[in-house]
């Protein structure tokens, strides 16, 4: 047995094993220690499995499961999207988990932290599983076995809100996971078949009859329900706000953007751009919808009080910056979109990773976390100034200044738009760049400008009883907080210098799917 | 005959699939919400399996007497489904009742309210 | 089967809508075993009208609340419902017949399910553990995160509880 | 209700015989209907309506809530152990076929051990929602008096 070879296998087993183990043991230590084995088993992996599909030829590798050939297995099949992808997940959740172990302690009660970290290894282990899978149905399962998980880890926050907004995004996610499953289920009428590869050759001889035309639309709505794409985006700021830190950071660099590349997966490699861009008003329907949303969830989220919230509706608006560079449809256009799929990610990591530092400082063992309102943060880069300088690089790397990994992205979806002679789209991603400069000028005037407020003002009666939090923030965030954190930040500055993994990946990643959709 | 019934059967489904969706998504009430959300998965189950069937065909379960058997794929997926639907059921009824114990109340307006409530009382104090 | 779902529409008596929720699914069921799938039909039954019905009696023991009157004319949710029914027809209308053994399901891959390589007369068993065995294990999974869930939301307050009654 | 002798006596009866059933279900499943899920739903609700009338607090004796949560974790660890078997016998993951020397004889083995798994983990799951929601409702003090 070669190791190499199974690779693939064991990218999703790993953290998927640890989850079982870690509930068998019933001790929080032993927990963290294994998941973290798994998780970061994980990211060497996807990084090995990014090294070997260079070395191939045709960039593919596909393992089949149980040794059944495909159609009548399960395959798995990484392409270089697919192993992209899988570095992003892998790396950020290697990254989250140390993180987690000193943020969870003050934000989750002793005896569910070994279920925390079960649960986080198995929204871990059904996002790797979406990614590398070559089934349809097999999608489905993992997308469930990840959003079950993610429920819980919502619902684990202290706030009660916690458990509506988790409610709330059950009841969304599942809608949207049943559209999936109608999607999937009139391409598999159609067709007879269940492997996305075979699937898309035989697609070709039903190509646009009514029910394929249907399955993209629910496959549309139900993917865009999961990925958060503005007017189904009602469950994402409350989930983000009231979740634990470290699930929050989590799920904001890495869930929504495993949806957009389901979304990808099944444009390109099953329907074929042909299909998706020439038959149906698709495309111009997703730029509009991105436009909006970069516009309607910029200005909302300048005008939130609550620093999560804020960062949560800017997460909604940077959604409409990927799906705006799908709907373009060049090579140009889906390399943008990965390459912000991934700068956008390891950005947004970072700065939920940092509010989580705030958070954490400024809660007490036990006690219900404060909400970080701007009044609250006043003065604050006097106190925790590293924090707030992470969270300012970040938010430029959002904004997209030259320098940082945003700026790539925007850079590269420019290019698409003058390329497809769409001046004016220029104009409207540069205005929506300004919007998000306000956004983080609110944080930065709040955190450098502002006054801390007196303790007497903050010591006003609480309104909660349990809330004893309510104190002026007094140092810096722990160091074990701090690191992980840095680490993030300083992704974002080295993939805005060298471009060489990110935008090379995604050249390669764009150039297959155009090049095998057809 | 057979073409004239042949789409009743999606018909049907699609009536169960919406009056499904539309109990999700008009009620207010999370127990009922999530009994809509199982009505809405159980249709799409018909979806599936409807086609599978093969007149004078019978069970997938092979032996020398039978040579039509209907089509064994969809069953394992439904079968998959299924399970995949109760745990999210019973994922929803336990975060119905800590919702109830938390907020004294299931129905959406009434958290809502309360929320809204609560969030005006802090920006007060603040 | 059309009624029960009607009714469970119009009522607002949740205990009422939960009974008529097992019934819905036993009814189904029964649709699943004309359409021979046995598998299917035997964990509906104990699904859909055993555990669901179960749980939700639970719940429902543990809210003990009515229905409130909706508040405002459910046209939204109207119009979302009628858009998607529109799209699922014009879908359905596309589909193979009814039965029709030329259909594309009953061309590709199942052939060869049915030459039975592993065995095992039952082929759902055969494809559910064996072909389609990675299926099975992601739902396993499920399964498991549901109950592991369950464990995280529903033991705080029980210790909790545990600690004033003592 | 604990006190009914009726109910003790036929439950006494019944419930060797669902237990029976379930084992009937899962091991049958090669050649009838039914499988692991089934089994493990059946096995489940045979000890359920043991807590039902002989009060929760001694079917916690018989399966208390540390044996529960291992059993759900333990199916999946047995599920995916047969695909690590199966990695380690030189296969692919949950290759069957190199479980035994006679490949289809492997199959078997692979799916006895596959369907074991899937019946253990779910009822785990079954029997601890059904004791997470019982404990809530207070269900011992009901029974008791």
């Amino acid at each position: 047995m070669s190791l190499e070879q199974h690779l693939p296998a064991l990218q999703v087993i790993l953290p998927l094993v640890s989850a079982p183990l870690a509930v068998l043991l019933r001790h929080g230590g032993f927990a963290f220690a294994i998941v973290t084995a798994g998780s970061w088993a994980a990211f060497a992996i996807a990084i090995g499995l990014w090294l070997q599909i260079g070395t191939i030829d045709g960039g593919i590798i596909s393992y089949q499961i149980g040794s059944w050939a495909p159609p009548w297995g399960i395959e798995y099949r990484v392409d270089r999207l697919a192993s992209f992808v899988l570095v992003l997940v892998s790396g950020i959740a290697a990254l989250v988990l140390p993180w987690s172990r000193a943020s969870i302690t003050r934000e989750i009660p002793e005896d569910l932290h070994y279920l925390y970290y079960a649960m986080f290894a198995l929204c871990l282990a059904g996002l790797l599983g979406i990614t590398i899978t070559g089934d349809a149905f097999n999608i489905f399962v993992f997308l469930e076995i990840s959003s079950l998980a993610t429920y819980v880890l919502i619902a684990l926050g202290r706030d009660r809100r916690a458990l509506a907004a988790a409610f709330q995004y059950l009841i969304m996610g599942s809608i949207g996971a049943t559209f999936i499953v109608i999607g999937i289920g009139f391409l598999y009428l159609m067709t007879g078949t269940l492997n996305l590869a075979d699937m898309a050759i035989r697609l070709r001889d039903v190509e646009s009859t009514r029910s394929v035309l249907a399955a993209l639309a629910f496959l549309t709505v139900g993917i865009s329900l999961k990925m958060a794409l503005f007017p189904l985006h009602q469950w994402l700021p409350n989930a983000y706000t009231y979740a634990p830190s470290a699930v929050t950071a989590f799920l904001a660099a890495t869930a929504t953007k495993v949806s957009v590349y389901v979304l990808i997966r099944f444009y390109y490699s099953v329907f074929g751009d042909s299909l998706v861009f020439d038959q149906l008003p698709l495309p111009q329907i997703m730029l509009w919808l991105s436009l909006i949303a970069m516009f309607a969830a910029s200005a909302i989220a300048i005008s939130q009080d609550n620093l999560k919230r804020l960062f949560a509706y800017s997460s909604v608006g940077q959604i409409g910056y990927i799906t705006l560079g799908l709907s373009f449809g060049s090579i140009n256009g889906l390399t943008a979109s990965i390459v912000h799929l991934f700068n956008h990610g390891i950005a947004k990591g970072a700065i939920f990773l940092l509010i989580g530092g705030i958070v954490a400082v400024t809660t007490h063992r036990g006690g219900a976390p404060a909400a970080l309102t701007f009044d609250r943060l006043a003065g604050l880069s006097k106190r925790m100034p590293l924090t707030c300088f992470g969270i300012v690089i970040s938010g430029l790397s959002l904004i997209g200044v030259p320098g940082t990994a945003g700026f790539i992205s925007k850079w590269f979806l420019i290019v698409a738009a003058l390329e497809q002679g769409q001046y004016w789209l220029v104009g409207a991603i540069l205005t929506s760049s300004l919007l998000a400069v306000a956004y983080v000028w609110r944080f930065v005037e709040a955190a450098y400008f502002r006054s801390p407020a007196s303790p007497e003002k903050i010591d006003s009666p609480a309104v909660n009883p349990e809330n004893e939090a309510k104190k002026p923030i007094a140092a810096e965030a722990p160091l074990s907080l701090l690191v992980p954190a840095w680490l993030l930040v300083g992704a974002t500055i080295w993939f805005g210098l060298d471009t060489s993994f990110t935008v090379g990946s995604a050249l390669e990643a764009a150039q297959q799917l155009l090049g095998t959709g057809k | 005959m057979l073409s004239q019934f042949s789409h009743l059967s999606y018909v049907i489904t699609v009536f169960l699939m919406i009056a499904g969706l539309f109990i999700v998504i008009a009620r207010g009430n999370l127990i009922k919400k999530l009994i809509g959300l199982s009505v809405f998965q159980t249709s799409v189950y018909l979806l599936y399996l409807a086609p599978g069937k093969l007149l004078g065909g019978t069970a997938p379960i092979l032996s020398a007497q039978f040579t039509v058997y209907s089509n064994p794929l969809p069953h394992v997926l439904i079968l998959t489904a299924i399970v995949v639907g109760v745990a999210t059921l019973a994922l929803g009824l336990a975060l119905a009742v800590r919702i109830r114990e938390a907020y004294g109340s299931i129905e959406e307006d009434e958290i809502l309210a309360k929320d809204n409530a609560f969030e005006n009382l802090q920006e007060k104090h603040a | 089967m059309a009624l029960t779902v009607l009714a469970l529409v119009r009522t607002r008596k949740l205990f009422a809508a939960v009974i008529l929720s097992g019934v819905y699914s036993f009814l189904m069921a029964t649709v699943m075993l004309t359409l021979d799938a046995v598998d299917v039909a035997m964990t509906e039954a104990a699904v859909g009208a055993g555990i669901s019905t179960v749980l939700l009696l639970g719940a429902l023991y543990l809210c003990k609340s009515e229905e409130a009157k909706p508040a405002h004319r459910p046209w939204l949710p109207l119009a979302v419902s009628v858009s998607t029914a529109a799209i699922l027809i014009y879908g359905a209308m596309g589909l193979p017949d009814f039965a029709d053994p030329k259909s594309p399901i009953h061309q590709n891959v199942v052939p060869r399910y049915m030459e039975n390589e592993v065995d095992v007369p039952n082929v759902v068993t055969a494809v559910l553990a064996s072909f389609r065995g990675y299926d099975t294990l992601g739902e396993t999974t499920v399964v498991f995160t549901a109950g592991a869930g369950i464990i995280a939301l529903l033991r705080r307050r029980k210790s909790k509880r545990d600690d004033n009654e003592k | 209700m604990k006190n009914d002798l009726v109910l003790r006596v036929v439950g006494k009866l019944l419930i060797p015989f669902i237990l029976l059933f379930a084992l009937y279900v899962q091991f049958h499943g090669d050649f009838g209907p039914g499988g692991g899920f089934q089994a493990g739903v059946i096995f489940a609700s045979g000890i359920i309506f043991y807590a039902l009338i002989f009060g929760l607090a001694n079917a916690r004796k018989l399966m208390p809530d540390w044996l529960v949560e291992s059993l759900l974790a333990s199916g999946v660890l047995i599920y995916a152990g047969v695909g690590i078997a199966g990695l380690l016998l030189g296969g692919n993951y949950l290759d069957y076929f190199v479980l035994d020397s006679d490949p289809v004889h492997g199959q078997h083995r692979g799916i006895f051990w596959v369907e074991a798994g899937v019946a253990i983990t779910v009822c785990g799951v079954m029997l601890k929602i059904f004791y997470m929601f019982a404990s809530r409702a207070n269900f011992d003090a009901r029974t008791d008096d």
